[in-house]
């Protein structure tokens, strides 16, 4: 259900899975993040951005995977879930690269479709995962989005 | 004893991934370790001084100045996530 | 972007040829809709249902891609979206097949997301697709269902 | 003349997928053409005496009983849509 992984996924096999498992799912939804070129997740200034020529993805190995499974955990006690993915992945990253995916599978459509939200707004920033960017220019950390944060807010009731 | 993990931007800022600290007896809580680290440490001390201060864990889960800290116990300083 | 059609896909294939199309795309959510064994969109009264045998899905040649193409047009003026795509099966299914597949791509996650889920909307209530439920017991028009078109006012500004 | 298609249980209802119909100069809308189905015919006037009056298109595009009809339309009735 949980994986952090330096290898990439087939979305294929992932979708397989899940709809063997889901029993009578009525809905899917995949959601898959991939490496921009042109990253603005740095900066609110687009002037400020240059190319990525690659990323490098570290994470807390132990942490990573108790807050994942922790976010999958109360996306299932909020919405009635029959089956959650997420597959993320660490290490050196090109443009284009998949990044995440986050997969759930439920008779409704409403339900598929806000917990793969949810779970990308608290894999955003509240799993131990940061990016480094390399450019032409420079490597440096991305920085957290004040926008990231407050995405998390919604979810609050 | 306890291990002390840094991560991404502190990782780098520290010059380490990881250290071992004994723990004496006024170290008790978080907020009594990152008092402790400052003042052996300038890097730290420098760190916590930033208007972005370090997120901490205590045996990978979040916590809080006032949280308790223990013999064996793993503590992470990192800065803000930024997966996805 | 648009297909009707009675025969199976793909979602690997669709999803390839949606990254090589949406350039510097940072996510992709792809919905997929399944048939359900037990079908509540016909009642709202879980004690009527019935498992569902075979689904027979009718629809309007030529008026149904029109409303299609109108969906994903207003999509597209809504969000920032690099890439659209609707496949929509008719004739007759069963459980566990796919239904529907709506994939969005954009720079931006909320974007894709958000769009996808507005074209689902649409197509349960705006395009001319009718719905025959065979059981054990009868064959039945399945009715629309007055969430489904309550769903579609929260898109009104 | 103008072609009217009839869909789903509305197709069942009518006992047929299809008719063409001589448009006399008095059917001009869409209400006109309603107002003529049901004088001459009992099974589409019991349609729209049902509480579930069907949904319209002319064209391929939905329509209002105020929309205007000419020579060559494509006119639709069907029940409300149940795609997705």
């Amino acid at each position: 259900m949980i994986s952090v992984q330096t290898s990439d996924f087939e979305l294929e096999a992932e979708y397989t899975s899940l709809r063997n498992h889901a029993g009578d799912a009525g809905a899917i939804v995949m959601f898959t993040g991939l490496v921009r070129e042109i990253c603005t997740a740095q900066s609110d200034n687009p002037g400020d951005l240059d190319k990525t020529e690659r990323l490098f993805l570290e994470h807390y190995p132990g942490m990573t995977e108790k807050q994942l499974e922790k976010i999958a955990r109360e996306a299932s006690e909020r919405w009635p879930l029959l089956a959650v993915r997420i597959i993320h992945r660490v290490g050196e990253l090109f443009p284009g690269d998949q990044i995440v995916l986050v997969a759930t599978a439920s008779s409704h459509r409403q339900a598929a479709f806000e917990s793969a939200n949810f779970i990308m707004d608290f894999l955003k920033s509240r799993a131990p995962f940061w990016k480094k960017q390399t450019s032409s220019a420079e490597s440096r950390w991305i920085e957290s989005r004040i926008s990231d944060v407050d995405s998390l807010k919604r979810w609050r009731e | 004893m306890i291990t002390i993990l840094y991560f991404a931007s502190i990782r780098e800022h520290m010059g380490k991934a990881k250290e071992t600290v004994e723990l004496t007896e006024n170290i008790t809580t978080v907020e009594a370790l990152i008092r402790h680290l400052s003042e052996t440490n300038s890097a730290f001390n420098q760190l916590c001084q930033s208007a972005n201060s370090p997120l901490i864990s205590v045996n990978q889960v979040f916590a809080e100045p006032s949280s308790p800290i223990v013999f064996g116990d793993e503590v992470g300083f990192f800065p803000s996530m930024t997966g996805g």
